[in-house]
């Protein structure tokens, strides 16, 4: 199966290890993804924040290259694995389509760089999406060779996966369960834990510490107190907050967590008995080892 | 008055919920486009097609039929029926040259006087836009309506059975 | 709507925002007040007002109070208030808005958070000037201006420790096609847009 | 030109017309127009001088026929009419023209709204040259009556035509009457016993000579019109014989198994296998339900059968489904509600977190009949809980679930509040509200009583439940988090008991109930009454009447007055004996007729019978509705509709375009 892909600035190198575990997983499920020819930033939750327009062209510059892009009559799917990118590129589509206004400007600006977007002529899935809806767990079983045995994962979604209101949404947006099944399906168990819907601080640990660190303790917390082994995420900017700032959220509020986060690409791959390497381990700030370790034990209590 | 060009619309309103609706919205005192003349029916079932082409024929603009919410025909399921024929009549006006606006079918409650009135509003925008239909030119004048008008309103009626 | 003559007046605040908020209707005037954004919001405990409470002083017209207020910079943009907003009030969106308008009206630097905006300035720099966004400039660059000590921090614990393990690159990547980027978001500029 | 002699009256309506028609120059313009005799105007026509003016008119000019340009024909036409037969004129020989309503009540462009009045009264003059003298048709009115739901309001409408002294059929779906009401403890805001003031009723119905109870039954079918309905109903098979059956409850105390109730019980009690909902139930005798029942899973146990007393068994494990067909004049519908399905919103946490109940459990709860014998514990059946939250508005004012307000559950919520301050004194109460709405007889004072009972009132809808403690005081605890609007602040409260106060939906099949029974249903399922305000008890289909919750939601006090007003309006009918139905039907020329059938099938009321042997269809007079359907349908246009036939509405067309009319070219067809 054939999608557009847009990785986002983060996949080139904070969450590399996303882009790369996403590119080995892709590969024995038959995905073939085709990288927007020079995207650009989608502007993140700043962009819009400052000037309106402008914030809509930039996302749209994408739109138009992809729509452009030949997709192999996949209905022109692009998929984005980054949470914040996925709901940029859907909202400025749908915005567009709702408001003609907004469609016929954004336009006008698309063309001073001689391009143009005819809204909803791209339909932007986030990576997870196309992973449990077009693929499907049946599919994923099948290429499980190292079931993720005794592990307890805790699936982390975040906000911008499977929220906003006004834009359908492919899982519950209040308490989704996509990624618990797909978790499920590669052998692992998994802690069905109250917060897995809830915000990471997204930016707020450049704006206010006290409110992100906050966010993140609650959610370290709340994985913990359900004794989980390791946290799967599914968007670049709550693995870089839980993973980053774990060690200033010790220091501030003198708890000692150690848990590792890790992309849920990341987890498929070790399912599918691929080498941690060729799936970016070791880039986390905290030490995925002992998951690795565990997942190895149950393997040997298994056999 | 000004000089823009003020369409006459033809309107069928069934007694039950159409009629009704256009009752509310005079009495909530609810302003909108008076150039909607009503001719109050049953049911929007009793739309016989030739009503609305003797209607088009003889000066009308525009057709607007109105009738119940599907589900919620007073008589269970006139307003399919006529549904259904003025899906047909479509198809044979769009081959006679007549702008598909200018027939128009709208479903109203007896409480949604505010529906009726914007639907008007918004059909007499749009023919006002296409201007003055003329049957005998655009119809008879582009001639050979005939060759078409024959058959389809054999289709009209065969759809029935 | 359905009216034979508009009576014509002054464009309301509340008005002023529905217009300056993407999509058809962000149905700001249909708030009932319930609460339910201030009971979700994540970080509702810091804001000086709800974002019920910024709705009604939208209604009352309190322009000044509102923009000055930190609520929107504290938005973490999580949207449960949009999911769980009984009225369908498009609560984050509307956020951004105020953040947008605050900007405008200079008003924000008097909220309890200036640096805010500061950041999504320094940020979109990088993304006009390169393209993609560049964290390693970003944070320095953002910190030094506006807490220095933590810049000093981010260069020696976290920024370093993402060095470390290569998630931060020193030199910021560029599109090809900049030019091109550069000339549409002008363009934007120049047409201003809704607002 | 017809020989027809027409008077014109156009209605000023005091100012409500001529201020923006100019009703003089309507009324001499019509003067000018055929067939016009006379053309008048005048301030009131609907008054008793205006209408003696057409008595005059008709006596002395010798008018045949006679337009009205005034106010909507579902206001006055009925008034003219009268007027006209005083004058002895065939009332039908009247049209009326609406240029009030659809036309100087919508806009103020003086010249357009003249405009439009010419053209709607011209279009009536036109038409009523046509018209035929036509005579109401009587219908004889079958005194027994259909009611639909034995709950609260079904009950009342029930008793109150038996003690009028009418047969009534009362069907109820579930094996006893009863409804909701009995399923409740106490009743706010005078908190007397539910049981105790509905089982004397249930009581009267079973008993009742004039009420044909039956229970575990549905309407599968109604076929007729006002005035003479046939309802085919099926009495679903008990597997107990009610004729020898003594409701001794030998045969349940004997059943070995033992399910969930999760219908009377809320899931929160068990009930045995072959069962009776509850102890006061109507009819007594229990129902069997093969789905758990071993002996129809397996082949095995009839311990019920082996321990029943009667003689001959009143056990029938043979007893099948039987339809049962009843002749009524009149249905009454109260199909009551279905409650909120509080699973739908998961942030309140309902069947994840244990201690999260719905109001209907708290309900079973709190009565002393019911699984707890009315103590309040938590899901482990042991603890009490020391504080409870009560949320507000759980699936009610809300556009993602239902946009309306329930109306009953800020009542119901502050009962719940003084019950748990009466079971467990002491406990810590919180209710959460987004505003508090109490009116009724003595509500508002029993918002004040839970005020005085030290109810913690926090003024803000909540935003989730949630286990996820943040600090010390929360562990263990549930936490409802909401914003307290009044202070502005958010809070986050640790509860140990968290009761949704689910609303009300209309029942889940409310749209195929109301297309059985041929009459509207809103977008929320609710039925649609004929008017809002002056007739929320009759719908759009005579014959047809509709009461309680199944109208929209509403407590017990306005169930028992709309059951009751039904009941009422059912009983003048029957009183009268006959009605006189509008006489607006189709028939069909018999000898023009070719027998293509294709009007047989567009009549939804069957009142298009095919006669073979002369190979012609022919409308059934009495079936006929009157729609016109088949009328616009005949390929050979020989069906007429009475009172709306070709010849009226085509000229009707040709009179309402009188300005704009353009003599048409010959097109075939006409």
């Amino acid at each position: 199966m054939k999608y557009g892909y847009y990785p986002g600035c983060s996949l080139e190198r904070n969450a590399y290890a996303y882009h790369q575990s996403a590119m080995a997983v892709a590969e024995p499920l038959g995905i073939d993804f085709i990288e927007v020819e020079d995207w650009n930033c989608c502007g993140a939750t700043e962009y819009i924040t400052i000037d309106l327009l402008p914030a809509y062209a930039l996302v749209s510059r994408n739109l138009a290259i992809a729509a452009k892009q030949e997709q192999n009559g996949n209905g022109n799917q692009l998929v984005a694995p980054c949470s914040a990118c996925f709901l940029n590129l859907k909202k400025a589509d749908h915005y567009m389509s709702e408001s003609p206004e907004l469609s016929e400007q954004v336009n006008q600006a698309l063309a001073a760089g001689d391009l143009n977007y005819e809204p909803g002529s791209v339909t932007v899935r986030h990576l997870l999406d196309i992973i449990v809806t077009d693929i499907g767990f049946n599919n994923i079983e099948s290429k499980v060779t190292k079931p993720l045995t005794n592990l307890r994962i805790a699936p982390y979604y975040g906000c911008l996966m499977v929220r906003p209101a006004n834009i359908e949404s492919f899982d519950n947006q209040e308490y989704p369960n996509s990624l618990d099944k797909l978790m499920k399906s590669l052998g692992a168990q998994v802690v069905d834990y109250p917060l897995k819907a809830h915000c990471c601080g997204g930016h707020m640990t450049q704006i206010s510490e006290n409110v992100a660190l906050g966010l993140i303790q609650r959610l370290l917390k709340n994985a913990v107190d359900y004794d989980a082994d390791a946290i799967a995420t599914v968007c670049p900017m709550c693995q870089l907050n839980l993973d980053a700032y774990q060690d200033a959220v010790n220091k501030r509020y003198g708890t000692n967590y150690r848990l590792p986060i890790l992309y849920f690409t990341q987890l498929m791959g070790i399912a599918f008995g691929m080498p941690p390497t060729e799936l970016g381990f070791g880039k986390e700030i905290v030490d995925a080892k002992p998951v690795l370790d565990k997942i190895e034990r149950g393997r040997l209590e298994n056999e | 008055m000004n000089e823009q060009f003020e369409p006459v619309i033809v309107g069928f309103l069934c007694n039950w919920c159409s009629y009704r609706a256009a009752d509310l919205a005079g009495t909530a005192r609810i302003h909108y486009a008076p150039n909607m003349r009503d001719i109050r029916v049953m049911c929007s079932g009793r739309v016989d097609p030739q009503f609305v082409l003797k209607a088009l024929r003889e000066g009308a603009d525009g057709v607007m039929i109105a009738g119940c919410h599907p589900g919620e025909c007073h008589y269970v399921s006139g307003n399919i029926k006529a549904l259904r024929r003025y899906i047909l009549l479509k198809k044979m006006l769009k081959q006679l040259g007549v702008e598909e606006e200018r027939v128009q079918i709208v479903w109203a409650s007896a409480s949604e006087g505010i529906i009726l009135a914007e639907a008007v509003n918004k059909m007499t925008e749009q023919i006002r836009k296409l201007g003055p239909l003329d049957w005998n030119k655009t119809v008879l004048g582009g001639g050979n309506g005939y060759g078409k008008l024959a058959p389809i309103e054999a289709e009209v009626e065969a759809e029935e059975v | 709507m359905v009216t034979a003559s508009p009576t014509v007046r002054a464009q309301t605040f509340l008005e002023e925002v529905v217009a300056a908020t993407p999509g058809s209707d962000p149905h700001l005037q249909d708030c009932i007040q319930c609460g339910t954004c201030g009971g979700s919001c994540p970080s509702g405990a810091d804001m000086d007002h709800t974002p019920r409470a910024l709705f009604a002083m939208i209604g009352a017209g309190m322009k000044d109070q509102v923009l000055r207020s930190n609520t929107p910079w504290y938005c973490v943009s999580c949207y449960f208030c949009m999911v769980r907003c009984p009225q369908e009030v498009h609560i984050t969106d509307i956020m951004y808005t105020l953040k947008r308008m605050a900007i405008k009206n200079g008003l924000y630097k008097e909220s309890t958070t200036p640096s805010a905006a500061g950041f999504s300035e320094t940020f979109i720099d990088y993304v006009e000037n390169y393209g993609r966004s560049f964290e390693f400039g970003l944070a320095t660059r953002y910190h030094l201006r506006y807490h220095p000590v933590k810049a000093v921090e981010m260069a020696t614990g976290m920024g370093f420790d993402m060095y470390r393990k290569g998630r931060m690159d020193i030199t910021p990547t560029r599109i090809k096609n900049l030019n091109q980027l550069k000339a549409i978001l002008d363009k934007a500029k120049e047409i201003g847009g809704t607002e | 030109m017809s020989e027809e002699k027409v008077g014109v009256y156009i209605c000023h309506c005091g100012t409500n017309i001529a201020k923006t028609v100019d009703v003089e120059e309507v009324a001499t313009w019509a003067g000018e127009q055929p067939n016009v005799e006379i053309a008048r105007e005048y301030k009131f026509m609907c008054s008793s001088l205006g209408q003696d003016l057409i008595e005059e008119d008709i006596k002395e000019k010798g008018l045949t026929r006679v337009v009205v340009s005034s106010c909507s024909p579902h206001m006055h036409e009925k008034t003219f009419r009268t007027a006209c037969e005083r004058g002895g004129l065939n009332p039908f020989f009247f049209e009326m023209a609406n240029i009030r309503e659809h036309d100087s009540w919508i806009t103020d462009d003086k010249e357009a709204a003249t405009k439009k009045a010419k053209a709607l009264t011209n279009a009536a003059i036109e038409r009523v040259v046509h018209h035929q003298p036509l005579e109401p048709i009587p219908v004889e009115i079958n005194p027994n009556t259909l009611v639909v739901g034995g709950g609260i309001s079904g009950i009342t409408a029930a008793l109150e035509l038996a003690d009028a002294g009418y047969h009534v059929y009362l069907v109820e779906r579930e094996p006893s009457i009863g409804g909701h009401m009995a399923q409740l403890d106490k009743t706010f805001p005078t908190l007397d016993c539910s049981a105790c003031i509905l089982t004397p009723k249930m009581v009267d119905v079973g008993q009742h000579p004039n009420i044909t109870l039956l229970t575990y039954s549905e309407v599968e079918k109604v076929d007729g019109y006002l005035g003479n309905y046939t309802v085919a109903v099926r009495k679903k098979a008990r597997y107990v014989d009610e004729e020898h059956c003594t409701g001794c409850g030998i045969c349940i105390e004997k059943c070995p198994f033992k399910v969930i109730d999760n219908i009377f019980e809320a899931g929160l009690g068990e009930r045995k296998v072959i069962y009776r909902p509850f102890p006061q139930a109507v009819p007594k005798y229990p129902v069997i339900d093969t789905e758990n029942c071993v002996y129809f899973q397996r082949g095995k146990c009839k311990a019920c059968q082996l321990f029943c007393p009667t003689e001959p068994n009143s056990i029938d494990f043979e007893q099948k489904d039987e339809i049962i067909q009843i002749q009524v004049g009149n249905i009454i519908l109260a199909t009551g509600y279905d409650l909120f399905d509080t699973r739908r919103i998961p942030q309140y946490g309902y069947g994840r977190l244990a201690n999260v109940f719905t109001s209907l459990e708290f309900e079973r709860m709190v009565n002393a009949a019911g699984p707890t014998d009315g103590k309040i514990l938590l899901r482990d059946m042991e603890t009490a809980p020391e504080t409870v939250a009560i949320v507000h508005c759980v699936g009610s004012r809300d556009k993602n679930y239902n946009e309306y307000c329930s109306k009953v559950c800020c009542m119901y919520s502050l009962k719940f509040a003084h019950l748990v301050h009466e079971r467990l004194p002491g406990a810590e109460v919180y209710n959460f509200y987004i505003d508090m709405r109490t009116p009724g007889k003595g509500y508002e004072e029993f918002y004040h009583r839970l005020l005085e009972e030290g109810t913690h009132f926090i003024r803000g809808r909540v935003a989730e439940v949630t286990d996820a403690a943040r600090n010390p005081g929360e562990e263990g605890k549930l936490i409802v988090q909401a914003e307290d609007t009044l202070i502005g602040k958010q809070r986050r409260i640790p509860v140990d008991m968290v009761i949704l106060s689910a609303g009300i939906e209309a029942r889940s099949d409310s749209k195929e109930i109301s297309q059985l029974f041929k009459m509207g249903c809103d977008f929320d399922g609710f039925f649609i009454e004929r008017h809002p305000k002056l007739d929320p008890i009759a719908t759009m289909t005579d014959g047809i009447y509709i009461a309680g919750t199944c109208q929209g939601p509403k407590d017990i006090p306005e169930s028992v007055s709309q059951g009751a007003a039904a009941a009422a309006r059912v009983s003048s009918l029957i009183s009268r004996g006959t009605v006189m139905m509008e006489p607006i039907r189709a028939s069909i020329n018999q000898e023009e007729c070719s027998g293509c059938r294709i009007c047989n099938n567009m009549c939804p009321y069957n009142a298009i019978v095919f006669h073979e042997d002369r190979h012609v269809s022919e409308v059934i007079t009495a079936l006929c509705q009157g729609c016109g359907t088949c009328v616009a349908a005949c390929p050979s246009g020989i069906i007429s509709g009475a009172h709306f036939t070709n010849d009226q509405v085509l000229s009707e067309i040709e009179g309402i375009l009188w300005d704009v009319r353009k003599q048409p070219e010959l097109v075939p067809g006409d």
